[in-house]
C-alpha cells in the first residue's frame, strides 16, 4: 500500500482552518504490523481514517495493490472495505442486538459465505481468542476486554488484506491490552494480514514491527 | 219472541224515517236552485283575526261564482266553478288562472274550508243514517251515523234542530273513537223569501292545539228567489264582474 | 355555517292554461351562491341578482310542466303572510337543473328583497341553507316548511326530498362522531408513543434522580407537571392555528377540483367543501385533546416507575 | 444479504417491545375502527338502496312519459296487456308489479294531509320485494272485500290514526270528478323509505280501479332484474320495445342515494387519510428515535463496510414489520367486528334518539367487501412508506466517522 503526498485540511478556507496532515508519503508491505504513534491531535487517527476511506484526503493519492483508492466513489469504497479491510475501534463497536457469534459472522454473512464456512471460522477464531464460552451472549452481557476480542474476531473473520485499529486498547486495563495484542500478533503471523494501528499504548508499541511517529500532521520518525 | 223482535225492528225503521225526514227538510230549507249571498267570514287563529267578505252567486250544485269584497287588497278577485273546473281572476295582474285539480282540496282563502267545500254540497241525508234520539214540541236531537261506505271522516254527528223553523241549532262532530272534535253553532234565524235560515254560523274545533281557533260566517244578504243570469257562469264573468 | 335567509312559500305558477303548484323561494342571490349550489345548477339563461325585481329562476322540470322558456312571462299567485292574495307577473330569468327530480319539478326562486314586498314577509325568513354538510340547518328548513305548508299535496314530495337530506345529515353527524373518536384514538396512541419514547430517552436521568432520593411518586409528579405544561402550550397553539385555519377555509372554501365535474348534472354537491368556524367546537376539541394528552402519559410513567433504580441507570 | 437486514430489524423490534406493541396496537385499532366505519356506511347506503328497490322502484320502473312530471292520470300506462305479455317472456326479469297511484288528500276527523293512494296486489308485492316484511303492525291484508288498507307509519302517526281507524281519501278520478273513498287501517308499514312511510296508502288494485273509474291501467310497473350487470341491457331493450314509455333505472329515480354512496366514499377516503396521516406520525416518531439511538451502531456498520442499502433495508423492514403486524391484527379484529355487525347489526338508538324519526332503521347492518381490506392495506402501506422517508434522510446524513468519534451523540 502506497500513500503519496497525503494532506488533510479541516474546514478549508474558514477561520477555523486546521491542517491535520501535511504531505505524508508512506508505503506498507504485505504482512506488516505497524503502529501510527504520536501525541493526541498529532493526526494519527485522521491518517488511519484516510487509509480506511472513512475520510477523504484534501490532497494526495492512495494505492492498494495498484488500485487507486482515492479515485473510488463512496459506495465503491464501502464495498472495498467490506471485502478487503477489517476495523477495530475504541469501544462499543459491536452490534448490540446480535450475539457474539452473529457479530463475528456479520461481515462474512454480508459477503455471502456459506453457513458452515462461517461457523468453522467462528469456532476457529473463538478458540484463538479464547471466547468460546461467550459465543451466545449479547455484547451487553460481556466485559470490555471480551468485547474487544470479539471486535478483533469480527475484523479478521473474512480474512481481509488489511486491518485498521484505532486505539483498540484505550479502554482496556494493562492485562487485557497485553493479551489482545498478543492475539493480534499471533493472527498477523498466522494469516499474513497487514495491520495498521493508531495508538500510543506501550503494549501496542511493544508488539509492533514498525512504528511511525507523527507530530503536527507530519511523519517525524519511521522505524 | 218473534213478535217482539219484529216490533223493535219496525220501531227503528219508523224512528229512522222520521229522523231522515227532518234532516231532509232542513237540507231543503237551506238549499235552493238559485242562491245569491253576501257573507262575512271571520277567522280567528294563532296569528290573529282575519275578516273576509264575499259575494256569491250559485245555480244548482254545479255552478258558482264568487267575488271578494274585503279585504281591500283582494277586492275584485273572482272565482268561477263549473262542474269540476275552477278558475280565478286577479285584477292586479289582469290574469285568469285555472286552478289545477290538485289545488281543489286546498284551503280556501286561508279558512278551514277547502276550495272544494266552497262549491261542493255534501248531503247529510245521502251519507248518513239518521236516528232520532229525543224530541220535544219545538226541538229534536238527531244522531247521524255514516253509512257503511260513505266517505266521511266523522264517527257520528249529533244535531239539535229547531223544529219550528227547520234549521239546525248546534252540530257536534265526533271522530272514530267517538270523541268530540268540533262544534258548529247556528244563530239569528231569519226568513228570506221562501227559505228560512240561520244568518250566523260558528265553527269551533276542540282539538287541544286548535282550541283557540274559530271560524264565524255571517250572512249579510241572502236571496233564494231571484233568477241568476247565465252570464255569471262563464269565463268572461271573471273579469266582467270583477269590479 | 352561515345561514342565508330564505323565505319559502307555496304558490301557483301559471302560463295560459297551465297552472302548477310550486315552491317559491325568496333568496338573497349573492349569499345563496356561496352556500348552496343553485347558481352552479344553471343550465339556461342567468342566475338571479340582488337588484332583480320580477325575475324568477325555475327548475328545469317545472319549466317543462309550465311549457315556458327563458324570457317568457308567468303569473304567480300565492298567499301573503296576512292571508291576502299575493299575485304578480314574473319573467323567467334562468332555468336550473339539480338532477333531483322532485326539486327540479317543483321549485322556483326569486329575489327575496322583491318577494318580501309582495308577500309582506320582510324580516321574516326561514333560515337555512341547502348545504349537505349541515344537518341543523336542514332540520330547521324542514320544520319551516312544515309550518308553512300544512295542507298541500305537492309539498309532500318536498318534505320527502328534504327528509332524505336530513336523514343523510343525521347519519353524517353520527358518523362524524365515530370518525372523530377514531381520530382521537389514533392521536392518543401517537401522543402516548411520543411521550413513552421521550420519557425512556431520559431513563438514565430518572434513574439518577431516583438514586438521589426521588420517590416514584415524585417522578410521577415531575413528569406529569412537565406534560401539563407541554400539553397546555401545544393545545393552545394548536387551537389557535386550527381556529385560524378553519376561519380561513370558512371564508375561502376548499375546492376539490374534479368533484364538480362529476356532479355537474346533479349540481347539489359543489366542489367547495364548506368549513365551519365554530368556537364551541374548537374549544371542545382542544379540551378533548388536552385531556387525551394527559391520559396518554399515564402508561409510560407507570412503565418507567416499574424499573428499579439500577436498571434505570444502566439503561441503554 | 438482505436476510441479515431482516434479522437485525426483527431483533431491534424485539428489543423495544413496549414501543413496538404500541405502534402495532395503534395501527390495529385505527384500522379496525375504519373498517367498521366503512362497513356500516356501506351497509346503511345499501340498506337504503335495497329498501327503495324492494318497496318502490325495483331495478327498473316503467312510467308513462310525462307521468312523473304531471302526476296526472291522463299520463298512464294503457297498453298493459302488451307490456305484461312482453315482460312474461323475458327471462331476465325476476318479478314485476303493477301499481296504480293517485295523489290526493287523506283525512281523519282530526287532520287531513296530502298523500298518495296506491293500488297494488299484496301477493305480487310479496314476490317482488317481500313487502310483507315491512309490516310493523296489524296484518298484511286488505281485509274482507278489499275494504281495508295498509298505511305508512309516519302518515298514520300524523293523521292520529291507528289500526282499525277510518281514513277518507279524496282525489280526482280518471274523469276529473272529485271522489272520496273510505277504508279502515288493516296494517301499518315501515320501510325506512320516506315516500312510503310519510305519504303512502295501499289498497287493492281492484278497489283502486273502481275508485278511479279506471281499469286495466297503471301508473308504474316496477321490475326486478335477476342479474345486476344486465340492468342496462334490459332497460335499453324495454325502451326500444315501448318507445312511449319512460324506462328508468333505480339510480335514475333515486339520484340522491347514489350521491350518498359517493359522498360516503369520499368521506371514507378522507377518514382514512386523516387517520393514517396521524398514524404515520406515530410510526415516524418511533422509527426516527430508533435510528437516533442507534446512530453509533449504524456508523460502525457503515465503517466496517456494510452497504448503506443494507441499513436502509433494515429500517424499512422494521417499519413494515410493525405495519404488517398492525395490519393483520387490525384486519382480523376489524373483520370480526364487521362480521358481527353484519349479522347482528348495531343498534343506534342508544347513540342517536332522533335517527329513527327520520325514517332510518335504527339497527344498522354492515356490509363486508373484499376491497376494504385491500384498501386498508394500501393505506397502511402508504402511511408506513411516508413515515420512513424522513428518518431515512436522517440516516443518510450520518457520517460514520463523526459518530464513531462521539461527536454526534
Amino acid at each position: 500500500m502506497k500513500l503519496i503526498h497525503i494532506s488533510k485540511t479541516f474546514f478549508p478556507g474558514s477561520s477555523k482552518e486546521v491542517k491535520a496532515l501535511t504531505d505524508i508519503n508512506l508505503t506498507f508491505e504485505k504482512g506488516e504490523f505497524t503502529t501510527l504513534s504520536g501525541e493526541s491531535g498529532s493526526g494519527k487517527t485522521t491518517l488511519l481514517n484516510i487509509i480506511g476511506g472513512l475520510e477523504r484526503p484534501t490532497e494526495g493519492k492512495i494505492f492498494f495493490d495498484g488500485l487507486e483508492l482515492t479515485a473510488l466513489s463512496d459506495e465503491q469504497m464501502a464495498d472495498f472495505r467490506l471485502h478487503h479491510m477489517g476495523f477495530i475501534f475504541q469501544a462499543y463497536n459491536l452490534i448490540s442486538v446480535l450475539t457474539v457469534r452473529e457479530n463475528i459472522g456479520f461481515i462474512m454473512k454480508l459477503l455471502d459465505y456459506r453457513e458452515d464456512e462461517i461457523n468453522n471460522r467462528i469456532n476457529e477464531l473463538a478458540s484463538v481468542l479464547q471466547i468460546e464460552n461467550i459465543l451466545d451472549n449479547l455484547p451487553g452481557q460481556i466485559s470490555g476486554g471480551q468485547q474487544q476480542r470479539v471486535a478483533v474476531a469480527r475484523a479478521v473473520a473474512s480474512k481481509p488484506k488489511l486491518i485498521l485499529a484505532d486505539e483498540p486498547t484505550a479502554n482496556l486495563d494493562s492485562k487485557n491490552s497485553q493479551r489482545l495484542m498478543e492475539m493480534l500478533r499471533a493472527l498477523n503471523e498466522k494469516e499474513q494480514v497487514t495491520v495498521i494501528f493508531a495508538s500510543h499504548d506501550k503494549y501496542v508499541l511493544a508488539e509492533s514491527k514498525r512504528t511511525i511517529v507523527l507530530d503536527d500532521g507530519a511523519v517525524i520518525e519511521d522505524r | 219472541m218473534k213478535y217482539l223482535l219484529s216490533f223493535i225492528f219496525i220501531t227503528i225503521i219508523l224512528c229512522g224515517s222520521e229522523a231522515d225526514m227532518i234532516i231532509k227538510k232542513v237540507e231543503d230549507n237551506l238549499r235552493g236552485d238559485f242562491m245569491y249571498a253576501q257573507m262575512r267570514m271571520i277567522v280567528t287563529g294563532k296569528r290573529g283575526v282575519r275578516t273576509v267578505e264575499v259575494e256569491s252567486w250559485s245555480k244548482g250544485d254545479n255552478k258558482s261564482f264568487i267575488k271578494i269584497l274585503y279585504p281591500k287588497k283582494d277586492r275584485g278577485i273572482t272565482f268561477l266553478k263549473l262542474d269540476t273546473q275552477m278558475w280565478q281572476y286577479i285584477p292586479k295582474i289582469e290574469r285568469t288562472i285555472k286552478i289545477p285539480p290538485s289545488m281543489m282540496l286546498q284551503s280556501w282563502m286561508g279558512s278551514d274550508f277547502t276550495n272544494d267545500d266552497m262549491v261542493k254540497e255534501s248531503s247529510m241525508a245521502k251519507d248518513y243514517h239518521a236516528n232520532l234520539l229525543s224530541k220535544t214540541s219545538s226541538t229534536a236531537t238527531i244522531e247521524l251515523r255514516p253509512k257503511a261506505h260513505a266517505a266521511v271522516v266523522w264517527g257520528k254527528i249529533i244535531v239539535d234542530i229547531d223544529l219550528n223553523h227547520m234549521v239546525p241549532i248546534t252540530e257536534v262532530y265526533y271522530d272514530d273513537q267517538m270523541e268530540k272534535v268540533r262544534i258548529m253553532t247556528f244563530g239569528n234565524i231569519q226568513q228570506h223569501g221562501s227559505h228560512r235560515l240561520p244568518m250566523v254560523m260558528e265553527l269551533k274545533p276542540l282539538d287541544p292545539e286548535k282550541k283557540s281557533n274559530r271560524t264565524k260566517v255571517i250572512f249579510e244578504k241572502v236571496d233564494y228567489d231571484n233568477y241568476i243570469d247565465e252570464s255569471y257562469f262563464s269565463k268572461h264573468a271573471l273579469k266582467r264582474y270583477s269590479n | 355555517m352561515e345561514f342565508s335567509p330564505r323565505f319559502e312559500t307555496y304558490v301557483l305558477l301559471s302560463k295560459k292554461d297551465k297552472t302548477v303548484g310550486s315552491m317559491l323561494g325568496g333568496i338573497i342571490p349573492s349569499k345563496e351562491s356561496s352556500l348552496s349550489h343553485l347558481k352552479h345548477a344553471l343550465i339556461k339563461g342567468a342566475y338571479l341578482e340582488g337588484n332583480d325585481t320580477r325575475a324568477i329562476y325555475l327548475g328545469s322540470d317545472l319549466a317543462k310542466r309550465l311549457d315556458v322558456d327563458v324570457g317568457e312571462e308567468i303569473a304567480m299567485i300565492g298567499s301573503s303572510l296576512d292571508y291576502s292574495t299575493a299575485a304578480d307577473l314574473f319573467t323567467v330569468k334562468g332555468i336550473f337543473r339539480t338532477g333531483l327530480f322532485e326539486f327540479d319539478s317543483t321549485s322556483a326562486f326569486a329575489n327575496k328583497a322583491y318577494l318580501d314586498n309582495i308577500m309582506m314577509s320582510k324580516n321574516k325568513a326561514s333560515y337555512f341553507t341547502l348545504s349537505f354538510l349541515d344537518n341543523q340547518a336542514a332540520a330547521k328548513y324542514v320544520n319551516a316548511l312544515k309550518d308553512k305548508l300544512p295542507r298541500t299535496c305537492e309539498a309532500l314530495s318536498w318534505q320527502m326530498l328534504l327528509s332524505t337530506l336530513v336523514q343523510a345529515m343525521q347519519v353524517d353527524s353520527l358518523f362524524g362522531y365515530i370518525s372523530i373518536s377514531i381520530f382521537f384514538l389514533v392521536i392518543f396512541f401517537v401522543i402516548m408513543i411520543f411521550s413513552y419514547v421521550s420519557i425512556y430517552a431520559r431513563t438514565r436521568q430518572i434513574g439518577l434522580l431516583r438514586a438521589l432520593g426521588f420517590t416514584p411518586k415524585d417522578i410521577r409528579i415531575l413528569l406529569f407537571n412537565e406534560m401539563l405544561i407541554i400539553a397546555f402550550f401545544s393545545v393552545t397553539l394548536g387551537g389557535i392555528i386550527g381556529a385560524a385555519v378553519t376561519y380561513y377555509f370558512e371564508i375561502h372554501p376548499l375546492v376539490v377540483s374534479g368533484l364538480a365535474e362529476t356532479y355537474k348534472d346533479y349540481g347539489i354537491i359543489s366542489d367547495a367543501l364548506p368549513t365551519r368556524f365554530d368556537l364551541f367546537t374548537i374549544s371542545w376539541n382542544a379540551l378533548s385533546i388536552f385531556i387525551l394528552n394527559l391520559t396518554s402519559i399515564l402508561y409510560p410513567i407507570y412503565k418507567i416507575n416499574q424499573l428499579s433504580v439500577t436498571e434505570a441507570m444502566r439503561h441503554v | 444479504m438482505y436476510k441479515i437486514a431482516g434479522q437485525l430489524a426483527w431483533k431491534s423490534l424485539m428489543r423495544r417491545k413496549t414501543r413496538t406493541w404500541m405502534v402495532i396496537t395503534m395501527i390495529a385499532m385505527s384500522l379496525s375502527g375504519l373498517l367498521l366505519l366503512q362497513g356500516i356506511y356501506d351497509g346503511m347506503v345499501s340498506h337504503m338502496i335495497n329498501t327503495a328497490i324492494r318497496s318502490d322502484s325495483g331495478e327498473i320502473s316503467l312510467y308513462a312519459s310525462k307521468y312523473r312530471l304531471e302526476k296526472n292520470l291522463d299520463y298512464r300506462i294503457g297498453n298493459l296487456e302488451d307490456i305484461k305479455k312482453y315482460l312474461d317472456k323475458q327471462n331476465m326479469i325476476d318479478a314485476y308489479v303493477i301499481r296504480l297511484a293517485q295523489e290526493g288528500l287523506a283525512a281523519t276527523a282530526h287532520k287531513s294531509l296530502g298523500a298518495i293512494l296506491k293500488g297494488i296486489s299484496l301477493e305480487d308485492e310479496r314476490r317482488f320485494g317481500n313487502f310483507d316484511t315491512f309490516l310493523s303492525q296489524g296484518e298484511y291484508s286488505f281485509g274482507d272485500k278489499d275494504r281495508e288498507a295498509l298505511v305508512g307509519f309516519k302518515l298514520a302517526e300524523k293523521l292520529k290514526a291507528t289500526l282499525g281507524s277510518r281514513l277518507i281519501f279524496t282525489a280526482q278520478d280518471a274523469n276529473g270528478e272529485i271522489n272520496a273513498i273510505a277504508f279502515r287501517i288493516k296494517g301499518i308499514v315501515k320501510t325506512g323509505g320516506l315516500a312510503i312511510d310519510e305519504g303512502s296508502i295501499f289498497i287493492s288494485m281492484e278497489k283502486m280501479a273502481e275508485f278511479l273509474s279506471l281499469s286495466g291501467a297503471a301508473t308504474q310497473i316496477a321490475l326486478r332484474i335477476k342479474n345486476e350487470s344486465k340492468i342496462k341491457n334490459v332497460q335499453n331493450a324495454l325502451q326500444r320495445e315501448f318507445e312511449s314509455i319512460d324506462v328508468l333505472r333505480w339510480d335514475e329515480l333515486y339520484p340522491l342515494l347514489i350521491q350518498m354512496r359517493e359522498m360516503m366514499d369520499v368521506f371514507n377516503m378522507v377518514s382514512y387519510m386523516i387517520v393514517f396521516t396521524i398514524a404515520a406520525l406515530g410510526i415516524f416518531g418511533v422509527i426516527l428515535v430508533s435510528i437516533l439511538e442507534r446512530v453509533r451502531e449504524f456508523s460502525i456498520m457503515l465503517a466496517i463496510g456494510t452497504p448503506y442499502q443494507n441499513i436502509r433495508h433494515q429500517i424499512v423492514t422494521e417499519a413494515f414489520i410493525m405495519s404488517l403486524f398492525g395490519y393483520v391484527l387490525g384486519a382480523f379484529s376489524g373483520g370480526i367486528l364487521l362480521l358481527y355487525t353484519a349479522s347482528s347489526g348495531i343498534d343506534f338508538r342508544y347513540f342517536e334518539a332522533g335517527l329513527e324519526s327520520f325514517g332510518l332503521n335504527a339497527v344498522l347492518y354492515a356490509d363486508i367487501r373484499g376491497y376494504y381490506f385491500l384498501q386498508a392495506f394500501g393505506a397502511v402501506f402508504f402511511a408506513t412508506l411516508l413515515s420512513v422517508l424522513w428518518p431515512l434522510r436522517v440516516l443518510k446524513k450520518i457520517k460514520p466517522i463523526e459518530a464513531i468519534q462521539g461527536k454526534m451523540l
